[in-house]
């Protein structure tokens, strides 16, 4: 219980943290809500005009308190880049697009992961493993965007199996491509990561003690080794997590799904800070939220760490 | 028994372990032809040349031109060189820092430690690409400031994983033994822990290096990568987007010659790995 | 990936479209062997039209000061008292007649006989009384709308009168601004007397138009609904256009042009314009060497304007020599265009002259999110390094752009594009000393004299010679250095027709319609 | 063959690769070399011989669980009649567990710590369901049976616990449990007491005795622990470098050794022969120990709470004397050295040495060094032997190499070391080698105070009393006084002048080593001198 209370606090310190430091460089860099607004075409009347509208001249300290106080009370605010809406309405639109993506992309990691890596180990160091090996280190080595390029040129163009951009509604068909894109590095390092932690587990003498009960080398893999080498799988899963709301800012870009990564990038070039600051915190809190998950989740597949009998 | 670096064992060793092998030879390919780029290419890199647009490759133009009449060949050989030095500066300076933080905190432990980590938490939960994008926007563009803002970026990944190779063999008895000998903390850290950690260090880099070359891609995507006109294979494979149908050149070789390199670099860590037996 | 931003406000802003009066001048060309020609099309009612756009819509609100790229798109929603045509006129809309006094000074407009907002409710002299206060309340107190109007009358029920404190000959291109019903809030409820009328609105994906029943043209418009969608990128933008998920994209590059023709030549047609915008490296004429007029001489003869627009434009530009689009003949200076040539010679022994015989280092600074000037931004390196300048390209972001370069004026050189309203000094006021708009620092006694000139002037010869003048003084002064007004490329799907070039800020979709049998 | 052998190996050759991966001479190392020995049912037969001697080896080919790069070159291994070697196998898994079952050296690691004990203790019964496969609810009470046999406490709890909840005894039990279930014939053991304490080790000996005149399971019992062997075995086998030297009934062997290797084997532990002066070194008042506190960030929220390791200790250490510290694991004997060297500084209570409080001499030159049990995680795997010993002279402040260079390479042939061994990293020695590196290390810092930790039960016997003999030698010739930390009540016997006892964290006995012996007073100690089974 204590454990509990002692995380949430530091999940809630991060996130303030986090939001104050998002706060503060935002009014460093060059660049304001009002200037991205106006443009070269207004004048400077016009621009201070905005900058007052948007109350984009009080003191960094003061803005921040005054967001701090709504987001305490769950207003986050107007957006500045789209006039009259709010942060709330326009999150409350994307949230679900990039929840259900970031959801295909943790599946098809998660479901072709395991098999995969299980089929290299029993064929470790021969030929269908290095195959895999070697095509797994390509498939890292190409840069996020190019292969979420190459995917819509692939499918989308020749071969018309989704139409690019043709994103409506929360179409489950769609999604897969651009989380096919976010997810093929990702399974390349899942399954180099479980590879290595399976190959450790078999070591261990525990799998000597099976055998001698006169388990097969499937029963050992099934009955034994996975679950222990999937524990450590979970931390480095929870990572993905993250990496995942990473790349589904490219991924969204690339192919026009309006989520919160296209708006987190919008919103950065048009300096909409409620904007910014409402997704930062979002992702941060799933980041941290993970992070506590993992420690629960351990607990329940490791009786090492549960507490008493 | 003595085990010494003579030419006969390298040949024994790299004939033992042909991920190295191969690793090297790719690395060190792609280092002396990088190098030679930075001082002659067959061609002048930034020179364009309108009579010799989107030229399929050719005798005159192994890898054929781009848009501008520009040299592929020739991009590409300086710009892995830029890539490279981008990519090995970025390592350096987020694996010293890193590695000089992560010592510090995992062997005094303490309050700091918590604070130091605690904030090492906090900036990698920091989606990296928003990181990236504000740094750079705070330090503005320019192939040093890329080199930074990357560098910072990787400071955290280095000191937790060093922190936790110092934690375990903080307690080993040859620390201790070192200990009870009065040798200072500090020497300790540096001659006496670190080497241990070396192969975790150097895996880290190579890994370091591979996100190095892909980030600096991702921020030429941004715009905010090496500045043209000169060529980093990142920003020369944002460039080639467009004409992917009509010359795909522009994305091929600078796609391989990215693919190689990290190949290279991931091949020669794994088989350093697997030869220390780690 | 964060291009998004950019290439929303930037292409807006930067390439946005005043354009050439083609479709009257028959300027406009089709391209495509197989393209049907303009005139052998028939048009048939009704269809679904995307339009793609690779920016977002900065705001609904007509009155507010946006982008080009938005104001090309309400231009579809709102109407003024006037409007602009296709042929750089301005032609009578809300009003359905104006008459303006001898003296210029007073301006009477007769209100259109039955015109309905597109909600059925008929345009009243309030809505256009709140409309005006409206307006002028956005462009601020001491705006030239502001300061040019001494009264606001409606002798009767059909009439209005403005009267202005002096002659302005180029006021009537204010009297564009929107019309909207009294009270209303357009960011709330946006409703015009334009052709089309909004349905819905997501912020940062699309906005659908629907057919106005009231609208006063005849027969216009064609199509049933309209979908503007906004895309982030350049290249998924044409990746789009190729899957035929939008139907209209303007700013092709001629990679992307040739690509079409290459993979899909009879599925699209590709109309040609010019992007009516004045396409150069501004320099900051207070910065290090660049304050010599000698050094900017020497940039304008080092750099070849001709290699730029055809390794962009396939040869297509407009080169021009001075800040005013060739698609307004009226006050366009031909003879700018031709006071430099390429001359690699000739700028060395300018910058000789000048002492910096072994050249200078020159930063410049373009958006990021535009290629299209990161490129020419590339070619210019590699030109001046011809003659000894060592170019470094920094490339920032839009908004940093605005912060530091134009608003800040913290720059050596920029490459950019600025486009205008159909008033020339829309385009020129900016070189006055004291303009606020003035990011180029230049200061010229006799540029300013004849600036007040034009201004006063009420003869539009007497006062297109001093423009004129005025367009030649930046040139021989090289203020900066101009390139084109570069060509755009539109790629329509082939199953729509009817697309029309305007010298002002506007993709008219009224106009366009699905021809029949497709 | 007849049918009263139930085992019978011929000829035996096993080898591996050649493992070092540094030179790539493809050869192989013969681990064992023509082992031929038999066994009849309700044998137990002891094979004994120090670490690479292929004692494990040759246990591990009867079960065939050999590593995949291990390779049998020729031989022949009959069980019950049947060839192993020529099994497939799936044969050989419905051999494993049914016939032939195996319990190893280390209980924690060789249990799977995710799978609760009943589901590991009634794998092979699982596994081999046999033509009637059992129900679930008769599972469970053979699970609940077999570990009631084996002793453990509330068979039941036990059923639903993890290995981690076990202690390591039970641990062991729960292993001999689960290779019992089945009612194998043959049941090897490989080294199966080595990593328990004293008192623990004396148990499972005496459960698998009585586990074997109840069931008549024939034992293969591995170990290097003659005195385990002397316990258990009928027969003896003695390997040596992969071969059998002698072979015989274990009383026999062992009190009559023939073969040279043999006689080193069951060589006594030398004698101390120095005589303590009477001025103390060392005095302990009233010292108590306690743990650091748990996680540095606890102390931000709360009370740091500690608790004691050692409990109010008053001890004596005199001059050119030995002194013993015995007692169970857990008993906070080791705490001790860790506080006198400053390794561990919470505790309360005085610690003068020479005179001085421990806190001023820690911070001077006269600090008392450590030889830890491990003399692996003791030496600095990358550097080399000649650095870290250099190191020591350095830290010393010794500045000239050559000077440095010089005294580490006396200090070698001092203990007994070649010159070349200099330029070697730990992983290129042996175990004796190192520890006599770390030895040497100590002593280059030339203290007045060793404390020797456990310094020989990580080593094999005959290289156990080697290291002893060089250990008191060099505390004769140097005047040191020794606190020798030992769970060996042999070797402590012999070795030391006086003896502390402790037991949990107390001590509970103190006096002259021979008197202890003779006339243990303390409960505790009379049980530890029992279990050390002294001749």
């Amino acid at each position: 219980m204590q454990a509990i209370v002692k995380k949430l606090f530091s999940l809630i310190l991060t996130v303030l943290v986090i939001s104050f430091l998002t706060f503060i460089i935002f009014s460093i860099i060059p660049g304001n809500a009002a200037l991205a607004k106006l443009g070269v075409d207004a004048s400077p009347e016009q621009i201070a005009a905005m900058e007052e509208k948007l109350q984009l001249n009080d003191p960094v300290i003061i803005r921040y308190g005054r967001w701090l106080f709504g987001a305490l009370r769950g207003d986050f605010g107007e957006s500045l880049q789209y006039s009259g809406v709010t942060v709330g309405e326009l999150l409350g639109s994307r949230l679900p697009v990039t929840m259900v993506l970031a959801g295909i992309s943790f599946l098809l990691i998660v479901l072709l992961s395991v098999p995969v890596a299980l089929f290299c180990v029993k064929f470790r160091d021969r030929l269908p493993d290095r195959i895999l090996t070697v095509l797994g280190q390509v498939m890292m080595a190409v840069p996020a965007f190019f292969l979420g390029i190459l995917i819509t040129y692939i499918f989308g163009l020749l071969l018309r199996a989704f139409r690019p951009g043709a994103y409506e509604g929360l179409s489950l068909r769609y999604l897969f491509f651009p989380a096919l894109s976010i997810a093929i590095p990702k399974i390349a390092m899942t399954v180099r990561f479980l590879k290595s932690s399976v190959r450790g587990e078999l070591s261990q003498d525990y799998v000597r003690t099976a055998r001698a009960h006169g388990a097969s080398e499937d029963q050992v893999l099934k009955n034994h080794v996975l679950r222990n080498a999937l524990i450590p799988v979970i931390t480095f899963l929870a990572l993905v997590i993250g990496e995942i709301l990473a790349g589904s800012i490219v991924a969204e870009q690339v192919f026009s799904v309006p989520g919160l990564g296209r708006l987190l990038i919008t919103s950065i070039s048009a300096r909409d800070y409620p904007v910014v600051q409402a997704i930062v915190m979002y992702i941060t809190t799933v980041v941290v939220s993970l992070d506590f998950l993992v420690d629960l989740l351990y607990r329940l597949v490791d009786p090492r760490l549960r507490r008493g009998g | 028994m003595k085990k010494s670096w003579t030419f006969a064992r390298i040949r024994e060793f790299l004939r033992l372990n042909p991920k190295i092998l191969i690793g090297l030879i790719l690395v060190s390919f792609f280092a002396v032809m990088s190098l030679i780029g930075q001082f002659w290419t067959p061609y002048i890199v930034t020179r364009m040349d309108a009579s010799s647009v989107s030229e399929a490759p050719s005798l005159l133009h192994w890898m054929g031109t781009d848009n501008f009449g520009r040299d592929v060949l020739s991009r590409v050989m300086n710009g892995s060189g830029i890539t490279i030095l981008v990519a090995l500066i970025t390592v350096l300076i987020g694996g010293i820092i890193g590695t000089m933080i992560g010592a510090l905190t995992g062997y005094f432990g303490g309050i700091v430690d918590e604070i130091i980590m605690r904030l090492n938490d906090i900036l990698l939960s920091f989606p990296s690409v928003l990181l990236a994008l504000l740094l750079i926007s705070f330090l503005g563009p320019g192939t040093i400031n890329v080199v930074l803002a990357l560098g910072i970026l990787f400071i955290p990944s280095f000191a937790r994983m060093v922190r936790s190779e110092v934690i375990r063999y903080r307690d080993r008895d040859f620390v201790r033994n070192a200990r009870l000998q009065g040798i200072r903390p500090l020497r300790i850290i540096l001659i006496h822990i670190l080497p241990n950690a070396r192969i975790s260090i150097l895996t880290a880099a190579a890994i370091g290096f591979n996100n190095a070359v892909l980030a600096e891609a991702s921020m030429s995507y941004l715009g905010l990568g090496v500045q043209p006109p000169t060529p980093s294979l990142g920003r020369m494979l944002f460039e080639a987007q467009s004409f992917l149908l009509n010359c795909p050149w522009y994305a091929i070789f600078p796609g391989i010659t990215i693919i190689l390199m990290i190949l290279g670099a991931a091949l020669l860590s794994e088989g350093f790995k697997e030869v220390s037996g780690a | 990936m964060k291009r998004s931003l950019a290439i929303l406000l930037a292409f807006g802003l930067i390439l946005s479209a005043v354009l050439t009066g083609c479709a009257s001048d028959g300027k406009k060309e089709e391209t495509g062997e197989d393209a049907p020609k303009h005139t052998e099309t028939e048009p048939s009612y009704g269809g679904h039209l995307v339009y793609g756009m690779t920016q977002d819509l900065v705001s609904l609100d007509p009155h507010e000061s946006t982008d080009a790229g938005t104001r090309s798109v309400v231009f579809n929603i709102y109407e003024g008292l006037v409007k602009p045509s296709s042929s750089g006129d301005l032609i009578a809309a809300v009003a359905e007649d104006y008459q303006i006094d001898q003296a210029g000074t007073e301006y009477v407009f007769t209100l259109r006989e039955g015109i309905k907002f597109q909600n059925g409710q008929e345009v009243t002299l309030k809505d256009i009384e709140y409309s005006f206060n409206r307006y002028a309340e956005f462009s601020g107190e001491n705006s030239a709308f502001v300061k040019s109007v001494k009264e606001l009358s409606f002798p009767d029920e059909k009439t209005v009168r403005i009267t202005l404190t002096n002659p302005d000959s180029e006021f009537l291109s204010e009297l564009t601004f929107a019309i909207i019903p009294d009270g209303n809030d357009p960011n709330e409820n946006p409703i015009g007397t334009g052709p089309y009328m909004v349905t819905e609105y997501k912020a940062g994906q699309y906005l659908d138009l629907s057919k106005n029943q009231y609208y006063w043209v005849e027969k216009e418009p064609y199509l049933d609904t309209v979908r503007f969608k906004f895309i982030s990128d350049v290249n998924t933008a044409f990746t789009e256009l190729q899957a035929g998920t939008i139907d209209v994209l303007n700013y092709l590059t001629t990679a992307q042009v040739e690509a079409l023709k290459k993979s899909a030549g009879d599925e699209f047609r590709i109309v040609e314009g010019n992007m009516n915008l004045v396409h150069a490296m501004y320099l900051n004429n207070q910065a290090g060497p660049l304050s010599d007029v000698r050094v900017r001489q020497a940039l304008c003869y080092a750099v070849d304007r001709d290699a730029i627009n055809s390794f962009l434009f396939a040869g297509k530009s407009i080169i021009i020599g001075s800040h005013m689009t060739p698609q307004l003949p009226t006050w366009y200076e031909p003879a700018a265009a031709s006071v430099y040539t390429y001359d690699v010679q000739k700028a060395k022994d300018l910058l000789e002259q000048a002492g910096y015989k072994d050249g200078f280092d020159l930063t410049i600074t373009v958006p990021s999110a535009y290629s299209q000037h990161v490129d020419t931004a590339q070619i210019i390196a590699d030109q001046l390094s011809l003659v000894g300048i060592r170019v470094t390209i920094k490339q920032v972001e839009w908004t940093v752009w605005l912060s530091d370069v134009y608003k800040g004026r913290d720059y050596e050189a920029t490459v950019i594009g600025f486009d205008g309203k159909l008033n020339p000094s829309d385009w020129m006021a900016k070189y006055g000393t004291d303009a606020p708009k003035n990011m180029m620092n230049y200061s010229n006694a006799e540029y300013d004299e004849l600036l007040e000139k034009a201004l006063k002037a009420v003869d539009t010869e007497e006062k297109a010679s001093y423009y004129k003048q005025m367009q030649m003084n930046l040139a021989e002064n090289a203020a900066s250095v101009y390139i084109e007004d570069p060509a755009d490329f539109v790629a329509m799907n082939s199953q729509f027709d009817g697309y029309v070039f305007y010298p002002t800020t506007a993709w008219d979709v009224s106009k366009i319609y699905q021809i029949s049998g497709k | 063959m007849s049918m009263d052998e139930l085992l019978r190996v011929s000829h035996l050759n096993v080898s591996f690769p050649d493992d070092d991966p540094y030179d790539g001479i493809e050869e192989r190392d013969t681990v064992v070399r023509e082992l031929s020995f038999t066994m009849k049912p309700g044998d137990i037969l002891g094979v004994v011989g120090e670490s690479g001697s292929g004692k494990s080896m040759t246990a591990l080919s009867v079960i065939r669980l050999l590593k995949k790069s291990a390779r049998v070159d020729s031989g022949q291994i009959l069980f019950q009649g049947k060839d192993l070697l020529s099994l497939s196998e799936e044969e050989l898994c419905d051999l494993r567990g049914l016939g032939i079952s195996m319990i190893f050296q280390e209980p924690m690691t060789s249990l799977n710590p995710v799978l609760r004990i009943e589901s590991q203790v009634s794998e092979a019964l699982r596994l081999h369901p046999g033509k009637e496969p059992l129900s679930t609810e008769e599972i469970h009470q053979k699970v609940r049976k077999v570990l009631e046999d084996v002793g453990l406490p509330d068979p039941e709890g036990v059923c639903r616990m993890y290995p981690h909840e076990l202690s390591g005894g039970m641990r062991q039990r729960v292993m001999i449990a689960a290779a019992l279930i089945t009612d194998p014939s043959l049941l090897i053991a490989d080294e199966p007491t080595t990593a328990l304490d004293v008192l623990i080790q004396e148990q499972i000996l005496d459960l698998l005795k009585e586990i074997h005149e109840r069931t008549g399971v024939a034992i293969l019992f591995i170990s290097h622990d003659l005195h385990v062997i002397r316990r258990l075995c009928d027969r003896v086998l003695v390997m040596y470098q992969g071969q059998i030297v002698e072979e015989g009934e274990t009383k026999e062997v062992l009190d009559h050794p023939q073969h040279e290797y043999t006689k080193t084997l069951v060589a006594r532990i030398p004698r101390v022969a120095t005589v303590p002066g009477d001025t103390p070194v060392l005095e302990m008042e009233d010292v108590t120990i306690y743990y650091p506190p748990r996680g540095a960030s606890s102390g931000l929220f709360r009370k740091v709470k500690v608790e004691p390791y050692v409990y109010g200790a008053s001890l004596k250490l005199y001059q050119n004397e030995i002194l013993g510290i015995v007692g169970g694991s857990g008993s906070g004997k080791s705490t001790i050295g860790k506080v006198l060297t400053g390794l561990h500084g919470i505790y309360d209570g005085t610690i003068r040495l020479f005179g001085q409080p421990l806190e001023k001499v820690l911070a001077g030159n006269e600090r008392p060094q450590m030889i830890f049990q491990d003399p692996y995680s003791a030496l600095n795997p990358s550097h080399t032997i000649g650095w870290t010993l250099m190191e020591t002279l350095r830290s010393k402040g010794t500045r000239s190499r050559e000077k440095q260079q010089e005294m580490a390479l006396q200090m070698l042939e001092e203990v007994g070391l070649s010159e070349a061994i200099f330029h070697r990293y730990p992983r290129d020695l042996s175990g004796g080698q190192r520890q006599r590196c770390c030895i040497g290390q100590a002593l280059l810092y030339d203290p007045k105070i060793l404390i020797a930790d456990e310094p020989v039960s990580a080593l094999d016997v005959t290289v156990s009393s080697q290291v002893l003999e060089l250990l008191l030698k060099l505390q004769k010739q140097r005047h040191m006084s020794m606190i020798f930390v030992s769970h060996d009540m042999n070797i402590v016997r012999l070795i030391c002048h006086r003896v502390i006892v402790l037991d949990h964290g107390r001590i509970v006995e103190e006096g002259p080593s021979e008197e202890i012996f003779a006339h243990p007073s303390h409960a505790y100690t009379k049980k530890l001198i029992e279990a050390a089974m002294l001749e």
